[in-house]
């Protein structure tokens, strides 16, 4: 343990970059448009990580924009999920690449 | 040793603020301990109290008047067979209990027993309470859905759409005795579960009795509000055993089942901790500005020996009106046994440090139990509430009262 | 409350949101992806807190593990998983998307690294007591106009939701 | 029905049955009884004069008669109580009348009898309420084995399930019902059991053994 | 009537079960036979719209033990303990409908003595009957204690029946032709102790539920029969009553002795589960006022008439029907001379009353499903027979 040293911001900033790269993959692999959605919302947990870690650094303005990023997320996850209902209705399927209609 | 007991017996904060880990992990062993005993003596209460209220007698062969019935429950519980359904998602299937029993369970890190009887005292406390016993959510929807059946399925999205909705009014009613905290002379309020009761001992008043009506109608609205978040009568239609058998845990059985039932009582107390933290002035005495004064401290440090007397005189009534026969010799020996114990505690709570140092917790218990007893009575008296209904009560009624609560509390707040 | 085996705490609660979110975008099954996000969620509500940032912590539990997966769930057992379990999981782009992922985290880690000398050397000093106060401050203060926009989001959010899900559009 | 003079009065055990028989007699007799068509002197002789059926006389009858000429068979009173007995051709107008312009607007009941040895062997009984004229009376008619009669759903939907039970219990087909099944019995099941020549003791021994794994149910 | 009797038919049409609950306009629901509500061996399939309920189907005859097959089997006395297990929380009332049927068959009058008596047991089984619908019906609707409170009374009456002839379910306490036993000593007085005592007991229920608000929007305005309806359906009992026909064969044919006794026909108006639940309170004390007379009028002489040692009724049928608890029961009795029933149709309340749960909960919700079939008050072993 001593030999990691102590935990600098570089580590938060890591973890966070990592977070975000597994929700960037999530978002450009997965069919299932659930999952691509929580991948974003992996991303925007892996901003919130940065903002907060950064925050330590600069002030309280960090912790202010993560508590809107949260909103942010919370009014996504509200309208992607109503697509994805409305999608499945008429689709019979969540998979992302059969939202292939400009119109249904 | 004994100068790490008499350092902790003088120290007047939590141990967690103290940063003593040793203490803080003593703490949760004796608060996790408590309150399942406390769930078990709450089981047996009730199945009492409810056979009372329905002229029956309820528990009455294990031990004096069903006394051992929570330990025998117990046994019978983790001996039984373990059903996972063959359909069930067995990882989720798992986890779903533990989820809900961690969830009510974590609770209690920030529950003021009294000022120095908290795990620890976190700043956020009660955004940390609603917050973790929110979670139990989870848990339900989890076990409904991997029970793979209809009926828990259904029972569980009727109980987290349940629980989902009071939240909001239970929210709100929380943020107005929140309010209240920031009455003095800085202007800032708390969050911290302690704060909010040494609030309400600097403003000489229980929140409930705060700008009089306003304080206690969010009580109410709390009071409901909670009944429902736990599913408990007449909220109790996720369980309602005439329409969806059991609800979320209906294929449960045995040792998953009875961590429900853990998890439920103990969300039930948690729920319960936090009306009487934010309105009922927590761990502080009834009228400690009233009845001030040296020889009222006095006398009201006497109660918690009074009644475990008053107890041990009941079970020595009931030794006495024991039949006579030799085949209840065992269970006369039990029941003054039982009668000894009690009366041993009653006389040791007598000793001064003791007393002082236990009156804060013995209050804090006595509110927490009249809570516990409303639940008890409500699931006598009432019919169960259909789920439109409960909706509509949830969103139409609780959620505006709360809401203008909430902003005459804020205009009270600055006018006076 | 100064927190205590930082060290290990962060290698403990950084090394279960990886893995979470590892799992959130391998597990064939959307609920066990949930759930894994919620591991992830909490463990970074636990980083929140070493960040001295409790109230975004309770924030993080009450909103994003009590709330929004509570609402992913609901959906994910409305959409039938059965039968998007049985087809193939990633597209056919994966390859590409992988690349391109861990190029963009490389390109981030390789910025950190490098600037690390823009970080002050100096930390601010974060008053867990007052950090409550401190984000009500810049809330209602600095940051009200912004405030009052999250809240016509989130109402314009609301009635998305609604109109969406509607039986007829 | 048409050369059928005598009117269809439940049958006696006939003049070969002495009255003092002793009182036990097997299923298999009970069934098997001959019901011959002797009309209701057969009353028990020993017992002081009962009551004996009589013509119902009243506005309604004669209504009716005048309406329906002899399709109209016999208008009897007996024990206080009111019965027509009719031609299966006159049925769903019939009751119709009765409901809309008489006031029976409550079916109390539909039920069968069934006299195997008759040339139309299923008796089928209405039994009528009126609230205004707190008047019940029986409408009856007999038909042949199989045939099917009109259904009175759409004129009382409580005839639904009543008449599904008399298709269970005795086969009659009712034309117009919107829903005709078992409904006491099992769908699969064969056979009647209200019939006489169904047997207390019989079974659908095949449904029994398929649907319950048993060899039998007895 | 026809172009509207098409609301009353319940036959489903299933299509395939979604199980998405998503599209949820063909969702479709088994309810028992094996379901805590359903008071016995109900099956009811539901077609839900989300909660809404948009059509049921009643399965039945899990029950079905052939009583009538049997009746052609018996003789008239032998099939009399038969009945007692068709409505088998009100038996007595079966076996007076029975017996009253047979004696006008036979042309048997019961002795005065035997009618008051008959009237007292079957207005005790009366209360009995409605008291055990009550607990169950509050259980249904989740209110757990009125079901202690009723059986503990109702425990009173059957202890009364347990004396006068050693049953206190299937009681078989008449015969063709008045009762078999003379009452026992101080019947009157224990008769006349239980009204007084169990008067205050129905406030005590009132108490508990009358003004109870959730009781009140549990039931009111739920599961609503127009006066039209129920008598399109046949529904009969308190169900018609609530729905505002003044109408009991007790006044309007009377039976036994009721033309002597002085009583009111309680009746609601709105037809819905409240208005059900406040007639069979009312019911309850006509009851005890009907026994009170009964018991003060109650006339000396022979319990039973005299009755030949072999029944055998004079070719003819007889339809007699009574006010069972449940409605109008009814026995259609068809007599070839000889001693046994040629053929023996009952008309159970339950059963044609069951009938109208379609129209009931249609529109309603699932939880009203269970309230209804609670406020019909049926009893599966009559529905089945």
């Amino acid at each position: 343990m001593e030999a990691l040293g102590q935990i600098s911001t570089l580590h938060y900033l890591v973890l966070a970059a990592a977070l975000f790269v597994l929700g960037v993959i999530g978002v450009l692999t997965r069919r299932n448009v659930v999952i691509i959605l929580m991948s974003i919302e992996l991303i925007l947990n892996a901003v919130n990580l940065n903002l907060l870690a950064f925050s330590r650094l600069y002030g309280l303005h960090g912790q202010v924009f993560s508590i809107f990023v949260i909103t942010d997320a919370a009014a996504e996850a509200a309208v992607g999920l109503g697509i994805i209902i409305a999608f499945f209705r008429n689709k019979e399927t969540v998979n992302v690449d059969e939202v292939d209609l400009m119109k249904w | 040793m004994p100068d790490f007991l008499t350092a902790y017996l003088q120290s007047n904060v939590t141990p967690g603020e103290a940063g003593s880990a040793f203490w803080a992990l003593i703490y949760v062993l004796i608060v996790f301990a408590g309150i399942s005993v406390a769930v078990m003596a709450m089981n047996w209460l009730e199945r009492k109290a409810l056979a009372h209220f329905q002229i029956r007698l309820g528990p009455m062969r294990v031990g004096p008047h069903g006394l051992l019935q929570p330990i025998a429950d117990a046994i019978k519980l983790l001996t039984k067979e373990d059903i996972v359904p063959s359909a069930a998602d067995k990882f989720v299937f798992w986890l779903a209990p533990l989820i809900i029993l961690c969830a009510s369970f974590t609770t209690y890190i920030v529950v003021p027993f009294g000022r120095a009887h908290a795990i620890t005292d976190l700043n956020i406390g009660i955004l940390f309470m609603l917050g973790v016993s929110s979670l139990s959510v989870l848990g339900v929807v989890m076990a409904g859905w991997a029970s793979n059946s209809h009926y828990p399925l259904l029972g569980a999205l009727r109980s987290s759409a349940q629980m989902v909705s009071y939240e909001i009014a239970m929210g709100l009613a929380v943020v107005s005795a929140v309010l209240m905290t920031s009455l003095n002379p800085s202007g800032t309020g708390t969050l911290s579960m302690i704060g909010i009761v040494q609030a309400q001992e600097a403003q000489q008043t229980w929140f409930v009795f705060k700008f009089f009506p306003l304080g206690f109608i969010a009580l109410g609205v709390f009071a409901i509000a909670m009944v429902a978040e736990t599913n408990r009568a007449p909220f109790d239609l996720p369980e309602a055993e005439s329409e969806l058998t059991a609800g979320f845990h209906t294929e449960y059985s045995g040792l998953r089942w009875s961590l429900f039932m853990l998890g439920e009582y103990a969300a039930m107390i948690a729920v319960s901790s936090i009306a009487v933290t934010l309105w009922l002035g927590g761990w502080l005495r009834p009228f400690p500005h009233w009845l001030a004064g040296q020889s009222w401290d006095l006398v009201f440090s006497l109660f918690p020996g009074l009644l475990f007397l008053g107890l041990a005189a009941i079970a020595f009534v009931g030794v006495g009106r024991m039949p006579k026969h030799p085949y209840f010799k065992i269970q006369t020996a039990g029941l003054a046994g039982f009668g000894a114990v009690l009366g041993l505690i009653g006389v040791v709570l007598f000793i001064p440090p003791v007393r002082d140092r236990v009156q804060d917790i013995f209050w804090f218990i006595a509110k927490v139990a009249v809570f516990m007893y409303l639940y008890i009575w409500y699931r006598a008296t009432f019919p169960r509430y259909r789920f439109d209904q409960l909706m509509k009560v949830g969103w139409k009624v609780l959620l505006p009262v709360a809401l203008g609560v909430l902003l005459l509390t804020a205009v009270a707040g600055i006018l006076f | 409350m100064q927190p205590v085996a930082t060290t290990f705490f962060f290698y403990l609660l950084a090394g279960l949101a990886v893995l979470g979110g590892v799992l959130v975008i391998t597990r064939r099954n959307a609920v066990h992806s949930a759930l894994a996000l919620i591991l992830t969620l909490l463990s970074l509500a636990g980083l929140y807190l070493m960040l001295y940032a409790p109230f975004v912590a309770g924030v993080q539990i009450i909103l994003y593990a009590g709330g929004i997966m509570v609402l992913f769930l609901f959906v994910i057992m409305l959409v039938s998983i059965e039968k998007s379990q049985k087809e193939e999981q990633f597209n056919k782009l994966w390859l590409v998307g992988l690349l391109a992922a861990i190029a963009l985290g490389g390109l981030f880690i390789g910025v950190y690294v490098k600037g690390k000398a823009l970080f002050p050397e100096a930390k601010v000093v974060l008053e867990e007591g007052n950090n409550t106060q401190g984000i009500a401050d810049y809330l209602y203060g600095h940051y009200l106009f912004t405030f009052e926009i999250a809240s016509l989001l989130l109402l314009v959010a609301i009635i998305g939701a609604v109109v969406m899900a509607k039986k007829r559009i | 029905m048409q050369e059928e003079t005598k009117p269809p009065v439940p049958p006696s055990p006939g003049g070969t049955s002495p009255p003092a028989n002793p009182p036990v007699v097997s299923p298999e007799t009970a069934s098997s009884q001959a019901p011959s068509v002797p009309p209701h002197r057969a009353a028990a002789p020993p017992k002081p004069a009962g009551p004996v059926p009589e013509p119902w006389i009243s506005p309604l009858v004669a209504k009716l008669q005048g309406h329906y000429g002899s399709g109209i068979r016999e208008a009897v009173s007996y024990l206080k109580q009111n019965y027509l007995v009719v031609d299966p051709s006159l049925l769903p107008q019939l009751l119709q009348v009765l409901r809309d312009e008489e006031e029976f607007d409550y079916c109390v009941d539909i039920t069968a009898v069934h006299y195997p040895e008759r040339e139309n062997p299923l008796e089928m009984v209405w039994i009528l309420y009126s609230f205004a004229r707190n008047q019940r009376v029986r409408v009856k008619t007999a038909v042949k084995d199989g045939a099917s009669v009109p259904s009175v759903t759409s004129l009382w939907p409580t005839a639904n399930w009543l008449e599904r039970e008399v298709f269970d219990m005795f086969g009659v087909r009712f034309d117009g019902h919107p829903d005709l099944k078992r409904i006491l019995l099992p769908d699969g099941w064969k056979g009647h059991p209200l019939r006489k020549d169904y047997s207390i003791l019989q079974q659908d021994n095949e449904w029994v053994q398929i649907n319950l794994g048993i060899e039998s149910g007895q | 009537m026809p172009e509207d009797a098409t609301k009353y038919l319940s036959h489903l049409e299933l299509g395939e079960p979604d199980q998405t609950f998503l599209d949820s306009n063909e969702l479709i629901i088994n309810m028992g036979p094996q379901h805590p509500a359903t008071h016995g061996v109900l099956r009811v399939i539901l077609k839900l719209d989300g909660e809404k309920v948009l059509g049921t189907e009643c399965v039945i005859g899990y029950l079905h033990r052939g009583v009538e097959k049997i009746a052609e089997h018996r003789t008239y006395a032998m099939f009399n303990p038969y009945v007692d297990r068709m409505d088998y929380v009100a038996a007595v009332s079966n076996g007076l409908g029975y017996c009253e049927a047979v004696e006008k068959l036979q042309n048997i009058e019961a002795p005065p003595r035997a009618n008051y008596v008959r009237m007292i047991l079957t207005e005790l089984n009366r209360v009995a009957s409605h008291q055990l619908w009550l607990g169950t019906h509050a259980l249904d609707i989740g209110a757990m204690t009125p079901l202690f409170y009723t059986f503990r009374d109702r425990e009173e009456i059957l202890k009364i029946f347990e004396k006068y002839c050693g049953a206190r379910l299937t009681t078989h306490a008449f015969r063709i032709g008045g009762c078999l036993y003379e009452t026992y000593e101080g019947f009157e007085q224990e008769v006349l102790k239980f009204v007084k005592f169990v008067r205050p007991k129905i406030d005590e229920y009132e108490d508990l539920l009358t003004t109870n608000r959730i009781w009140v929007e549990r039931t009111r305005g739920v599961g609503v029969i127009s006066t039209k309806d129920c008598i399109a359906l046949g529904v009969t009992g308190p169900v018609l009553r609530a729905s505002g026909v003044k109408w009991d064969l007790r006044k309007a044919q009377p039976y036994a002795a009721y033309a002597e006794m002085d009583f009111e026909v309680p009746t609601g108006q709105n037809g819905d589960t409240y208005d059900r639940y406040l007639v069979r309170l009312a019911e309850m004390r006509q009851s005890l006022r009907i026994i009170e007379q009964a018991v003060e009028k109650l006339p000396d002489g022979p319990i039973l008439a005299k009755v030949p040692k072999v029944l055998k009724p004079p070719v003819g049928e007889i339809y007699h029907s009574i006010e069972a608890p449940k409605g109008e029961l009814g026995y259609f009795i068809v007599s070839d001379g000889s001693t046994q029933p040629y053929r023996v149709r009952v008309r159970p309340p339950s059963f044609v009353n069951l009938q109208a749960l379609d129209i009931m909960v249609r529109g309603q919700l699932v939880a009203d499903v269970i309230a209804v079939i609670g406020t019909l008050d049926i009893v599966l072993g009559e529905v089945d027979r």
